[in-house]
Formats: structure tokens, C-alpha cells, sequence
């Protein structure tokens, strides 16, 4: 049940006991994982020129049916309007992004801090289970009005709460699946060393559940952003960018809203590319042994 | 107990009367029943058996990752918790359990870390460890970048890390190839010999645990008991070379301990098996 | 693409009335259903739009729902919407046109505690200032502009769908209108008497009073269809009369009225509800031309103020004059003079307001 | 992820555990509420705990109390948690639809990309992209565009719009959950159905389909919790009656009089979401038979 | 090249010089290098040879899993793939590869209702092979209820499903413990000496090479080539007995092979080695 913001099950290697041979995986299985995916410039080109054929597509349809710009703008006038305001998009994607990413640190570690607790005393797991499944499925619009109330309308912090809130949920559900997964060789291992419970957490646990850690930050990346935006649309201190949409959108500004937007998209790939490179980092030897 | 043995040279390992019960929810499992057996200090024993018999349960009672319903286990004359404390055991897996985040030097570290050893006599420990099952030149690698067989002598080296005079393996062997299990073979050969220190080996395979063992013990399908102990008298380790495999007494200690192995049983198929 | 808005399918026109016939029209609001819009949901529920041959379907509104886009893109008949927000739009390419400002006075207000020491615009510098942004901040600027406060000065907050923020005192200057936020102040608990706060315990900054008041609620039609569309015209001519008779209704039964929209589906407390639309009608009536009736003074302070005001980005809401397209008083007046045939009253020269009484949670 | 029988027979203690987890919190609440300074504790600026205000924290009872009192003053209301449920039902009928459709959507990139390679890795990065494109600048635009599509007797309603919206947060991860999962057979499975000269499609819905199952299900518990965020948002967006979503914003306004009132819908939410999620277990139960390979290997 | 042994009972396969390289970016794999071989119909041919020689790889040229590099190779006078769309060959892997979500008839049922068997005649003919692996109680069960012996033995069954002359296995028993593994192989025997089929073999394990097989076909490492064939002569399948296995006939071959396996290469530990 609490498996709910879980990403598909694991990496290879946990899942067969005799894969061990290398033919077995040097051919691999086909399929991908996403969460390797944008990596480095593998295979940029097809993605690219997918984007580029759906900009083409986009920008004649506004030519030839001459669409007017407070229906849809044209990718061009984005990106005319993108390049006109650079500034304020900016300072507003500073605004968010820091709010986000501080929703991404304090909630990611208390996640992890969550799941430490929680794989020592199973108990605080199964207490956790109900308020962790309905933090999963409600609705950050239900929670916004009141936190507001309850930390105060002047405050970033709302913000930033509903951002860790939202990361809190995969990171502690990824990790305490990580710390389940040390590997029972490695526990025993370290009992035959007579190894207290720090050592063992510190040198086999803890490691073991890296992987999993980022896999979940990574999940939880580009909610943050989304979170923290939207999180602007009930309030706080005015800047960011969710309430720069919908200030440029109630005033017919399409052109500039989807500038906003552009900025929301780039600040969200931005979060997502360092938490995914940050996975990969963190699991390129487990990935594989 | 303990008491009875302290005037003479402790055993490396005594096992007696041990019966090992697990309960899970209703079901009763019985993986051991009334195993007694000792290992003499610096004796090569194997355990085979089918699977199922019993054989880890017995080498992690040993291990003190378990304990016993009842009977008793003595480790160098010491209750296993105690020998365990002391370290005066390695162990290896099937799977060579390396800590993949660490490097090979990492790796047979480990134990030496737990126990608090000096950084530099750790270091000279760990080259000589690495010479000794020839992997000098792979200190800084990675387990995944190692084969499975180089994975396996690196388990073996971290088993032998803190000189223990007592090896406990199990099927440390299983998940390699037979040419690479041939030359691991011969390495522990080497190796138990040269360290002079006590193994208890469990493996499925007949021939390994006769080229292997001054002794191999047969243990019969669950609930695992000692069926039969046969002696192998093929030479001290030291003498056992890769040539002994095309022996005659060699197939003909394979055929004793085959032969203790399948027992009364018939060899056909028995439809009704499960796990 | 685009099959629906071109409403006037068969209808016969103005005299089709007794045919039975009735024109389709689909007026989009700006909010929620609620007392703002009392006067098309009495139109509705007394029949005075099926009178004049119309079918009206009101489509209310929602966080971000553009009511002049939603026209502009014809998906609706009529908006109603504030001007400045649509004079943005009309700047972006919106072809739309204001052709019955029903809303003469502004209600949005600046409220903050009496004891805060804010009593006009200028105290506002240093202070933390709230505002709903979604076009509705403009007339805050202007005032502080005129009172010499910038931007810069204050503290900006955006501002929830609720008055918590300025209750709790994160907020020392809460935008409110006079007709919801304000009154639900007034419906809560004043923790140092135990009592609903009172008008006393409140200091209100009144845009009107100000002279940086802006032009609200107006209906705008499709400027193209004004044009072209000589049965449009005529349904325009129809829509505003009925809805100024609506309105009519509302100023004399502000209860049934209140309670006409309540019907419609609005969950507001009664006494809350009620509030509303007394305070909407304090809005139109008294009405110094007739209701409806664009004042080209107050029309030319509202543009005046768009084109000067600068916001948070240093933006404003509009660039240059807007077009002459912006605004008609050629249907108003055609159902002024109509109704005034009829009968109606539309200017309720003697107008008075009831007193409401607000209960706690608007209930 | 397993679901052995161990877990099946826990029922009745998990049960107990859920109750303690639910108390807890309560305690803690009130707990917080009567010891905590009314101004939140702040270290530095910022603010660590909340206000223990009235407005800020009602007691428990107060929300409690006011979801047994009628939900306004008027005449014959019904009680208010007759009438939240309303709205969660609602709110999870059009959930039901998103999830749905984006379920249909996401199966179908999944086999795009599954068939074809290069899909795969054109389409992958822009379906991560999608996600990272805020909610409330798309609510507009689907209602607009959806109100322009009319074909005979259908006429595009908002519900709609705001299926479609649910949808949009709901296939991403049935997606990439189907592209794993329909990548998840053993090649020896897949060289076996080669083997027996078998094509895409039949390896597909022999092999590929039920192997994914694991894979999947996880996906759609996700996508139902993405729906049901994703409707609450385009509800409160686009301005739609009826669900949790207005009647969050609705209730939002009388938090100063009334304090307990907000919070009704925010259980709505949570009811809702645990029925969503609810629903999809159903679906894994049915499925049993697909998880085998959970157990096995 | 069919045309040639078109007017003699064609082999049921034959493999001549065969390379198989492999790109991947810029590294290029050579895995077998000019490999011929060929099995004559009903005739049980197993391939030996260390880690990564190529066995897999040979085996999937012949199931027209892969193509050869260069080199031709027909199955039963055929092309691999017509024979492959033929279904002229049953295919088994190591891990026995059963769906788990399929009962045990439903696992052998697959290759038959693939091509659209009628629903009565499946259903005979699973009986049938279910009789034939000694599993009739177990048919509605589900993998994960049987042992591991037990599921190698649906995936026999499944692989004998079209009455194919050729039976192609890659490690069948790899994963089975020794005893499970004799057993497992004294039934093999038995179904090819009933069916009749031709079947090519790949293994690990020298005895089970012998003990099984008409010839031994012996590989070197990568890239893998044919070091020797080793001709069986332990008597016909149906003759072979689980007594053989103690016999010095057997032992003689066991020492032959390991010695065509071993080859020059000598024993002793290769420190470099990688994969
Ligand atoms: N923790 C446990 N709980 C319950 N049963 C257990 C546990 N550990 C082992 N068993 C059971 O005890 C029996 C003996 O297991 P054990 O692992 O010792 O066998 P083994 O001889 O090592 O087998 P193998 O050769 O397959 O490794 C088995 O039936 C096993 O299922
Ligand atoms: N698809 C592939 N791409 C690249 N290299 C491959 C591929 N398949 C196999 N190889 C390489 O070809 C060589 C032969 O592989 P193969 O699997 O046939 O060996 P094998 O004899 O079956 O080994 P094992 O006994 O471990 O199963 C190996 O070096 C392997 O790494
Ligand atoms: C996102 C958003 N938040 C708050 C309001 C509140 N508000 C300000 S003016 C106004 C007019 C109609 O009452 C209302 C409701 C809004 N409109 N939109
Ligand atoms: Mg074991
Ligand atoms: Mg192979």
C-alpha cells in the first residue's frame, strides 16, 4: 500500500539470484530505463528532431490559420517574448527554483531521515503507512489554503513546505525500500564481523540504499517545481513563476504566460537532469554488480 | 561444556546433538535434526548434501548467525557468539557478496575497518592478502568490473582477512564456470594449506568436495541429518595437484561419496517432489 | 474548428418573443456564481431574458478562466469582466467591446486594522500589502503611485481565496471587496472582544474615494459580430435590457434575489449572500445616467490609469489609447430608452440600501 | 511489492496499525495545539512549526463537529459530510475518466515506443518534459480547445476538459511503468516466443502484456493519485461545480468564521484519494494471477 | 547449398564454417570463428567449452535467434529460419523460462496454441507429454509451486510440444542441484531415445557432457573453435543407466574430454583475466 509514488520495481540484479553470469548481461533486456534516460548526448538527435518537427508543426498551423495570440501564440513569438523578458523570467524562476529546491533538500532528507526511523522500528512504518498514503493522493491545492494559514501568507515557506511535502513522499518511500534492500549476504557479512548497528548502517545499509534514495529525488525533481508553482497560485510573497503565468494569461498575455512557461519547463528539465545525473552517479557501480 | 575440552587441544569445530526448528507462522520446519560432528584444527571438511538438507543452516549455526533449537556448538573451544566476537572465523558466501560501492582494496578491508586496524597495517595486510590470491594488480577496481571467478578469490581474501584459523564457506563456488572453478579449486588448496587454518565447505558437487577434503560429510534431504562421513585419503593438501582429478583412487573416492549420497534411495524420479 | 458562438441560428429576432423562438445566448461570468452576478441570475429566474426572446445559459467562471477570452474566441456571446483587465486583452488582439458598464463604482478596497496606523495610501510604504493579481492590483498601484509610494516600497503579497493571511496579521493590508472579502472580516471573530469584528475595528482605503477608482463589471459582445451581425445587435440591445431589469429586481428584493442565486447553486453562507448583494447594488444604484451607461469621464480615468500604472515587472497594462472599438453606448442606450418605455426604472434615484446583518461564517 | 499470503493474513492487525496511525497524528495535533506558542515556532525567519491559532489549527473536534453540522444555514442542507461526499464522488467520477484515458494514452506510447526503437527514445524525453509544463497553464487551453470540438449530437462538456487534464498528469507514469514493464520479459521469454515464429503483436499479448502486470500496477495506483490531484486542480482552474476542488476554494473563504469548515473537503480529498487508490488494488486482485512472477524467479 | 543433400536424408543440423562477430560502437567481439560441425538425425551432440567460447551463440545461430557472420548452417536441409517457421526444433534455456503465470499446461500449451492447435488435441497432447516428464498430478499448478527440477522438466515438455526432430538446450540443468541434475539427466535420456530426436546440448559439466551424449564437441575459449570432438562410446541412450556413471568406461571419457578441454592452456591461475 505504501508502495503508491514507487517507481517500477528495481534495477536488475535484485530481481534473479543466479544472474550473475556475464553473458547473461552483457545482452541486456530490451526496454530502457527512464531513469538513465536523459543522459549524456546518446541520442540527443532523435528527440531533437522530433521537438523541432512539433515546433515547425505548431508555428505553421499559427501562420497558415492565422491564429491570433490570445488563442495560441506561435512558437517564435515564445520565444521573441522568452528572449524580450529574460530578466523577468529569470528572477522568477529564482524565485521558484529556490523555493523548490529547498523543498527538494529538507524534504528529501527528512525523507531519508523518515526511512532510517522507519527501518529500524517497523513499527513507526506501519503508524506512517495511512498519513503516508494520504499525503500521496491529496491534492497540494487542498493543503495550500490551510498551510498558509497555518505558517503564514508572508511567508516562502508555505511554498517550500508543499514543495517538501511533495518530495518528502517518493524519497521516503524509495529509500525505505532501499534500506530493505541490503542485501542479506551483506547483513550477515557484517554480524560474522561482529559489527555494531552504526557499522552496519554506515557501511552496508546506508550505501545499499543510496541508489534507491536518488531514484526517488529524482521522482520527486521536477514535482518539486511543479509544486512550488503551483503552490503560488494560493498565495505568498508576489514573484515566481506560477503567479507570473497566470498574471500574464488574465490579461490576454498568451505570448508572455507561455514564456513563464517555457521557464517553468527548463527549470523543471534543470532539476530533473541534476537529480538524474546525481542517480546515475550514486548507482554507477550498483547499478551493475 | 567447554569445561570438558579445555585440557586439550580445543577442536576447531564441535557440533553435537543439534537440531535446528524454524517456525513461521503455523508451519513448522525441521532443517536440522541431531547433527554431531567435529572439525579438527587445520581439517578440510566438506558438508554435501541435496538441497533443502540443511547444509547453510548448519555452517550459519556455526557462524553464530543462527542458533540452535537445542544441542550444543563449540568454535575453538568457545560458545560461536564468543568465537564470533573474537573473530576466529571467516566466512564466504555463494554469491561473493562484495559491497559493489567499494573497491576491491575496500572490499577486503572491511573487517579490518570494523575492528578499528590501523590504516597502514590494514594496507600491508591487504597487499599481501591480494598477492596471495593473485589480484595485486586490482586493488583499485570495482567488483563490477571483475569477473566472477576474480569476485570469488576476493571474498575469499576478505574471509581471510583477519588470519582466522577457521574458513567457513559456503558454496563459495556454485555461481562459476568449471574451468574457473577447477582453478579456484586448486587455489584454496593452496591457500588452506599455506594459512594451515580449518574450512568447513559445503558444496553440491561430488567431485569438488573429494578434491577438496580430508573429509566429507553426507547429510540426507530434510530433516538434514549426518548420514555418512567418508574419509579421503588422497595426500595432504599440499600434494593435491590439478592432476589428481584424473586419478583412480580419485573416482573411486567420488563413487563412495555418491553412492553415501544417494543412499537407500533409488535413483528414479519421485513424482511427488516439492519444494 | 470553431462551429459553436455563431448563436443567432434561427431566432426572430426582438418581436419573436411570443413565438416561442428563443435566441441561444451564452453569458460567461468571471467568478463562481454568487451575488456579484445577482442581476443576470434574477434576469434568468424571472424570465425577463426568455421576455426579450433569449435563451441565456450563464457559464460561470473559475481561477483561470479569461471571461473577454472565452468571448473573444466565441465561445461565449457576452463576458462580464473589469475593464482594465480587457483592455489588456483588447491590446493583445481581443476584438471586444464594453457596451454596458453595469458596475458604476468600484468596490475594491485596502483594509487593514484600525489600531495599524494605515489610513490612506500612503501609509502603505513599508508595509505588507496584499493583492490578488489576476488584473485585480491595478487600481492599488494608482493609488499608491498617486500617493507617491512605489512598488518597491511595500511588501507584496499575493493574496489566497480567503482573508486568512490578513486575520492572522501576516498581511497588515488586505485587498478586499466590499462585497465578499470585507464582509468576511466582519463575519469572523474579533479574538480581543470575543465579538465578529466591526466596521470600526477595521481601517478601509476606498479607491473611490481616492480617485484611482477603475471601471469593473461590464458586459462585453464581440466586436466583429457588433459589425456584421445585425441580429447579434439587436440580441445585444435584449440581453442588457433584461439584465438591467434583473438588476432592477435585485436593488427591490435583495432577498429573493439573494436567495435566487443561492439557488443557482452558490454555496455562500445566507446572511454572507445576502450581504452581497445589498452591497452590489450600493454598486449600481443610485445611477447617475441610467444603469449601464458608460461615463466617458469615468472611461477616460480608468485608461488614463492603465496606461500610467506600472506594475511589480514595470509593466503596464496597456501601451497606447485603446482602440474606439473599446466601448459603445449605442445598445445601452437603445434599452434604456426601451425600458424606460417600459417603465422600468433605471436609474433608482431613491434608492436605500438595507442593513444585513452578518452572522459568523457568513451562515 | 509482494503481496504473499503472509501479508493477506495480516489483514486484521494492519487494520489496527492503520487506526494507530491515523490516532497518532490527531494526538500529536492537539498535543502541538495546546503546548505550541500561537505565533509557530521560527528559527532564524523562518518558520519550523505552525501556528496553534484557532484559525490556523482548529481543534480536531471542531472539524470533526463540523462535518455532522448541516453544510450551510440554508433550509433543508444536508449535513456536510453528506455533502463532501457528494463532491468526492463526483470528483472521482471524472478522476475515473482521466485515469482512464490516460491509462489508454499512456498503454499506447508505451507499445509506440515498445515497437519501435526509435520512438522510444524521440518520444521518452518529451513525455518526461510534458510533466515539468505547469497544470494551470494548460487547464485554460483544454477547455478552450474542447469547447471548439463539436461532431453532431456531442458537444464537448467542461467535465470533460477536466478529464482530459487528470489525464494529462495520469499517463505519465503508466508509461513509463508499461515501457518497463513491456521490457521486462527474460530474453530467454522472448527468444522462446521468437522460437515459436510468433510477431510483435502475439508476443505482445502473450508475453509482453502479462509480464508487465507488475510493472503496471504500481503505475496505475500512481496514475489514480496523479488523476485525482490532476482533477481537484483543472476543477478549481477551469471553475467546474460540483467537486472537492471548488468547494476547496469555496470553503477557503469562510476560514475567519468558521474555521472548521475548510478543512471538510481536505478529508473529501483524502477519501477521495484512497478510493481512487482503492479502486486500482481491486484491479491487482483481479490480476493475480499476473503477479505470480512476483513470488517465483 | 539445401540442394546438395537434397537427395540424402538430410543432417538434422549442419554447420560450416561459421563466424559469428559481434559489434557493439567500436569494440568488435569475435565469438566463434570458423566453427563446423554437424549432427546427424537422432543424435545427441553436446557442446563444452569455458565461459564465453561461444556455446549460447552457436546454439542461437542454429535457432535462428542470430545470423552467422559468415558461414552457413541448415537445420534439417533447411534454411534455420524456414525451419524455425516450421517449428522444426524445441528449444530449452537454462532457467527453465516457465511463465509464471501460466499453469503448468498452460506452459506446454503455449508453442500449440500459438499455431492454433484445436482446444481437444492440446489437450491430449499435453497430457501426453505430462505423462512423458512424469508430471500428470501437477498440471493445473502454477510454476512457483514446483520445485526447480520440476519446472525444468515443464520446460522439456514444452520444448517436445511439436514432436520436433531436433531438440536444442542451453544449460538445461545449470541451475539444479547434483542429485536433481542425475535424475534430471537419466530422463533425458530416456525421452530422446523415446522420441527419437536429434539433440544438441550445451553444458558446463564434463560428466553430464559424457554421460549424456553420443559425441562431445569441445570448444576454446573466445573466439570460440572446435578443439576436438570426442566420440562416446558408452553404448546407446536406452542402454545408459545411472549405474554407468560408476563405471571406468565413463571415467575414461571424463578424463578424454577434460583433457581436449584443457588443452595447452595450463592450469594455473590466469591473473589478468577479465571479461
Ligand atoms: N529462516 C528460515 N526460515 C524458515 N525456514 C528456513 C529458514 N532457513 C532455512 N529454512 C529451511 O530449512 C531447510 C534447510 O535450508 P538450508 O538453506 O540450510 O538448505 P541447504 O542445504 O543449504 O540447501 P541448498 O543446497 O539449496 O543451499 C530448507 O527447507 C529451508 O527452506
Ligand atoms: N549480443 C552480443 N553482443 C556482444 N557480444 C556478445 C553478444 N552475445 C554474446 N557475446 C559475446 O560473445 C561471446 C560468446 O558468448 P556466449 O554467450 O555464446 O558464450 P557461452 O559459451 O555460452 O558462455 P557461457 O558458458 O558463460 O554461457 C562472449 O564473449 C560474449 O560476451
Ligand atoms: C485566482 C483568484 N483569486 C482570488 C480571486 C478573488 N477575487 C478577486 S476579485 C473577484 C471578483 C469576483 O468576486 C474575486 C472573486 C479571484 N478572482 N481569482
Ligand atoms: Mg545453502
Ligand atoms: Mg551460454
Amino acid at each position: 500500500m505504501s508502495g503508491i509514488v514507487r517507481d517500477p520495481p528495481a534495477a536488475p540484479g535484485s530481481r534473479t539470484r543466479a544472474g550473475t553470469r556475464p553473458s547473461a548481461r552483457t545482452r541486456g533486456v530490451a526496454g530502457i530505463d527512464p531513469g538513465r534516460l536523459p543522459g549524456t548526448g546518446r541520442s540527443l538527435a532523435a528527440p531533437l528532431l522530433l521537438g523541432v518537427a512539433a515546433l515547425l508543426l505548431w508555428q505553421g498551423a499559427v501562420w497558415l490559420l492565422e491564429i491570433e495570440p490570445f488563442i495560441v501564440p506561435g512558437p517564435l513569438a515564445i520565444a521573441g517574448a522568452f528572449l524580450e523578458n529574460l530578466r523577468n523570467v529569470l528572477d522568477a524562476a529564482a524565485v521558484t527554483g529556490a523555493n523548490a529546491a529547498i523543498g527538494l533538500v529538507v524534504g528529501g532528507l527528512l525523507g531519508v531521515a523518515a526511512a532510517v526511523a522507519s527501518a529500524a522500528a517497523p513499527v513507526l512504518d506501519r503508524l506512517a503507512a495511512p498519513m503516508v498514503v494520504a499525503l500521496s493522493v491529496i491534492p497540494i491545492v487542498a493543503l495550500a489554503p490551510v498551510l498558509y494559514t497555518m505558517y503564514g501568507a508572508d511567508q516562502q515557506a508555505t511554498r517550500q513546505i508543499v514543495a517538501g511535502i511533495a518530495v518528502f513522499i517518493p524519497v521516503y518511500v524509495n529509500s525505505l525500500r532501499g534500506f530493505r534492500q541490503a542485501a542479506p549476504v551483506h547483513r550477515d557479512l557484517m554480524r560474522s564481523y561482529a559489527a555494531g548497528t552504526w557499522q552496519i548502517t554506515r557501511s552496508v545499509t546506508l550505501p545499499s540504499a543510496v541508489p534507491y534514495m536518488f531514484t526517488g529525488l529524482r521522482i520527486a525533481s521536477s514535482l518539486a517545481v511543479v509544486s512550488a508553482l503551483i503552490a503560488e497560485y494560493f498565495g505568498g510573497p508576489v514573484g515566481g513563476l506560477g503567479k507570473s503565468v497566470t498574471s500574464a494569461a488574465s490579461s490576454s498575455n498568451y505570448t508572455l504566460a507561455w514564456a513563464y512557461v517555457v521557464g517553468a519547463v527548463l527549470l523543471g528539465l534543470l532539476f530533473y537532469a541534476v537529480t538524474a545525473g546525481l542517480e546515475k552517479y550514486f548507482s554507477r557501480h550498483t547499478a551493475r554488480a | 561444556m567447554n569445561e570438558a575440552h579445555s585440557d586439550r587441544p580445543a577442536a576447531a569445530v564441535e557440533v553435537s546433538g543439534v537440531d535446528r526448528i524454524f517456525r513461521s507462522g503455523r508451519e513448522e520446519v525441521q532443517a536440522l535434526r541431531g547433527v554431531s560432528v567435529t572439525v579438527a584444527a587445520g581439517e578440510f571438511v566438506s558438508l554435501i548434501g541435496p538441497s533443502g538438507c540443511g547444509k547453510s543452516t548448519l555452517l550459519r549455526l556455526i557462524a553464530d548467525l543462527d542458533t540452535p533449537s537445542s544441542g550444543m556448538i563449540s568454535v575453538f573451544g568457545k560458545p560461536p557468539r564468543q568465537a564470533r566476537l573474537d573473530q576466529d572465523y571467516g566466512i564466504a558466501f555463494q554469491q561473493a557478496g562484495l559491497l559493489p560501492w567499494r573497491s576491491v582494496r575496500g572490499n577486503i578491508e572491511l573487517p579490518l575497518q570494523t575492528h578499528g586496524a590501523a590504516a597502514a597495517a590494514r594496507r600491508e595486510r591487504v597487499d599481501e592478502l591480494l598477492a596471495m590470491v593473485g589480484l595485486s594488480d586490482f586493488g583499485e577496481h570495482y567488483p563490477d568490473q571483475l569477473s566472477g571467478g576474480m569476485q570469488q578469490r576476493v571474498a575469499i581474501a576478505r574471509s581471510l582477512a583477519e588470519s582466522p584459523k577457521l574458513l567457513l564457506m559456503d558454496e563459495p563456488f556454485g555461481a562459476l564456470d568449471e574451468m574457473t572453478r577447477e582453478r579456484m579449486q586448486n587455489e584454496l588448496i593452496r591457500i588452506s594449506a599455506e594459512t594451515g587454518c580449518a574450512v568447513v565447505f559445503v558444496t553440491h558437487s561430488i567431485p569438488e568436495a573429494v578434491f577438496l577434503s580430508d573429509r566429507v560429510v553426507v547429510m540426507s534431504p530434510r530433516p538434514g541429518e549426518i548420514r555418512d562421513v567418508v574419509d579421503i585419503t588422497l595426500g595432504t593438501a599440499a600434494a593435491r595437484g590439478a592432476g589428481l582429478r584424473e586419478e583412480a583412487a580419485f573416482y573411486d573416492a567420488v563413487r563412495l561419496v555418491r553412492e553415501a549420497l544417494h543412499g537407500a534411495e533409488p535413483a528414479a524420479v519421485r513424482g511427488a517432489e516439492t519444494r | 474548428l470553431g462551429l459553436t458562438g455563431c448563436g443567432g441560428s434561427g431566432g426572430s429576432g426582438e418581436e419573436g418573443a411570443a413565438a416561442g423562438e428563443l435566441t441561444p445566448v451564452k453569458l460567461q461570468l468571471q467568478w463562481f456564481a454568487q451575488a456579484q452576478f445577482a442581476g443576470y441570475y434574477a434576469a434568468l429566474d424571472q424570465g425577463f431574458f426568455e421576455e426579450e426572446g433569449l435563451d441565456v445559459e450563464i457559464l460561470e467562471g473559475g481561477a483561470d478562466i479569461v471571461p473577454q477570452d472565452v468571448l473573444a474566441s466565441g465561445d461565449a456571446d457576452y463576458a462580464i469582466s473589469w475593464v482594465p483587465k480587457v483592455l489588456g486583452s483588447i491590446e493583445q488582439g481581443a476584438a471586444i467591446t464594453n457596451v454596458a458598464q453595469i458596475f458604476e463604482r468600484s468596490a475594491t478596497l485596502q483594509v487593514a486594522m484600525a489600531d495599524s496606523g494605515i489610513d490612506g495610501p500612503e501609509d502603505l510604504a513599508g508595509k505588507k500589502v496584499g493583492s490578488w493579481g489576476y488584473g485585480n492590483e491595478w487600481e492599488l498601484f494608482a493609488g499608491m503611485q498617486k500617493a507617491g509610494v512605489e512598488i518597491g516600497d511595500i511588501e507584496l503579497i499575493q493574496q489566497a481565496f480567503d482573508m486568512n493571511g490578513f486575520l492572522a496579521g501576516d498581511i497588515d493590508a488586505a485587498q478586499a471587496m466590499t462585497y465578499n472579502e470585507y464582509a468576511q472580516v466582519l463575519e469572523t471573530e474579533n479574538p480581543d472582544t470575543g465579538e465578529l469584528y466591526q466596521p470600526e475595528d477595521l481601517s478601509v482605503v476606498d479607491w473611490n474615494e481616492e480617485g484611482t477608482a477603475m471601471l469593473q463589471d461590464a458586459i462585453w459582445a464581440d466586436t466583429q459580430r457588433l459589425e456584421d451581425d445585425e441580429e447579434y445587435q439587436a440580441t445585444t440591445v435584449a440581453f442588457i435590457k433584461a439584465a438591467i431589469k434583473g438588476w432592477a429586481y435585485a436593488k427591490d428584493n435583495p432577498e429573493e434575489a439573494a436567495s435566487i442565486v443561492t439557488g443557482a447553486g452558490s454555496t455562500l453562507g445566507q446572511s454572507h449572500q445576502l450581504w452581497m448583494t445589498n452591497e452590489t447594488n450600493k454598486l449600481l444604484w443610485p445611477s447617475t445616467n441610467g444603469v449601464g451607461l458608460i461615463d466617458e469621464a469615468a472611461w477616460e480615468q480608468t485608461v488614463e490609469i492603465a496606461m500610467g500604472t506600472k506594475n511589480e515587472t514595470g509593466a503596464t497594462i496597456i501601451s497606447e489609447e485603446p482602440p474606439a472599438t473599446a466601448y459603445t453606448n449605442e445598445y445601452v442606450e437603445k434599452a434604456l430608452a426601451e425600458l424606460e418605455e417600459e417603465g422600468v426604472d433605471t436609474r433608482g434615484a431613491g434608492y436605500e440600501p438595507i442593513e444585513v446583518t452578518l452572522a459568523a461564517g457568513g451562515n | 511489492m509482494r503481496m504473499g499470503g503472509r501479508q493477506e493474513r495480516m489483514r486484521p492487525a494492519r487494520l489496527l496499525w492503520g487506526l494507530g496511525g491515523v490516532l497518532i497524528p490527531v494526538l500529536v495535533w492537539e498535543l502541538y495545539k495546546a503546548l505550541g506558542p500561537a505565533e509557530g515556532v521560527s528559527v532564524g525567519g523562518i518558520p519550523l512549526l505552525p501556528r496553534t491559532t484557532d484559525l490556523a489549527m482548529p481543534h480536531t473536534w471542531t472539524m470533526l463537529a463540523r462535518l455532522f453540522a448541516p453544510e450551510s444555514s440554508a433550509a433543508g442542507a444536508v449535513p456536510m459530510w453528506a455533502a463532501v461526499l457528494q463532491a468526492a464522488g463526483f470528483t472521482l467520477a471524472i478522476a475515473g475518466a482521466g485515469w482512464l484515458l490516460g491509462t489508454v494514452v499512456g498503454l499506447g506510447l508505451a507499445m509506440l515506443m515498445q515497437r519501435f526503437r526509435s520512438a522510444n527514445s524521440a518520444v521518452l524525453p518529451w513525455i518526461i518534459l510534458s510533466q515539468t509544463v505547469p497544470l494551470i497553464a494548460i487547464a485554460p487551453l483544454v477547455r478552450r480547445w474542447g469547447s471548439q470540438l463539436e461532431f453532431g449530437p456531442f458537444v464537448w462538456e467542461n467535465w470533460m476538459s477536466v478529464a482530459v487534464i487528470a489525464a494529462y498528469l495520469a499517463f505519465f507514469p503508466v508509461a513509463v511503468g508499461a515501457l518497463r514493464g513491456f521490457g521486462a520479459p527474460e530474453k530467454a521469454h522472448v527468444d522462446l516466443m521468437h522460437t515459436y515464429a510468433l510477431g510483435w503483436w502475439q508476443t505482445f499479448l502473450r508475453l509482453r502484456l502479462p509480464a508487465s502486470v507488475p510493472y503496471l500496477l504500481p503505475a496505475l495506483r500512481l496514475a489514480a493519485a496523479s488523476a485525482v490531484v490532476g482533477t481537484v486542480v483543472a476543477e478549481v482552474s477551469i471553475g467546474l461545480r460540483g467537486g472537492i476542488g471548488r468547494m476547496i476554494v469555496e470553503f477557503a473563504a469562510a476560514a475567519g468564521g468558521d474555521p472548521g469548515k475548510p478543512w471538510a473537503p481536505i478529508f473529501g480529498a483524502v477519501v477521495l484519494g484512497l478510493a481512487a487508490v482503492g479502486c486500482v488494488a481491486l484491479i491487482g486482485v483481479l490480476l493475480r494471477r499476473y503477479r505470480r512472477g512476483e513470488q517465483a524467479v
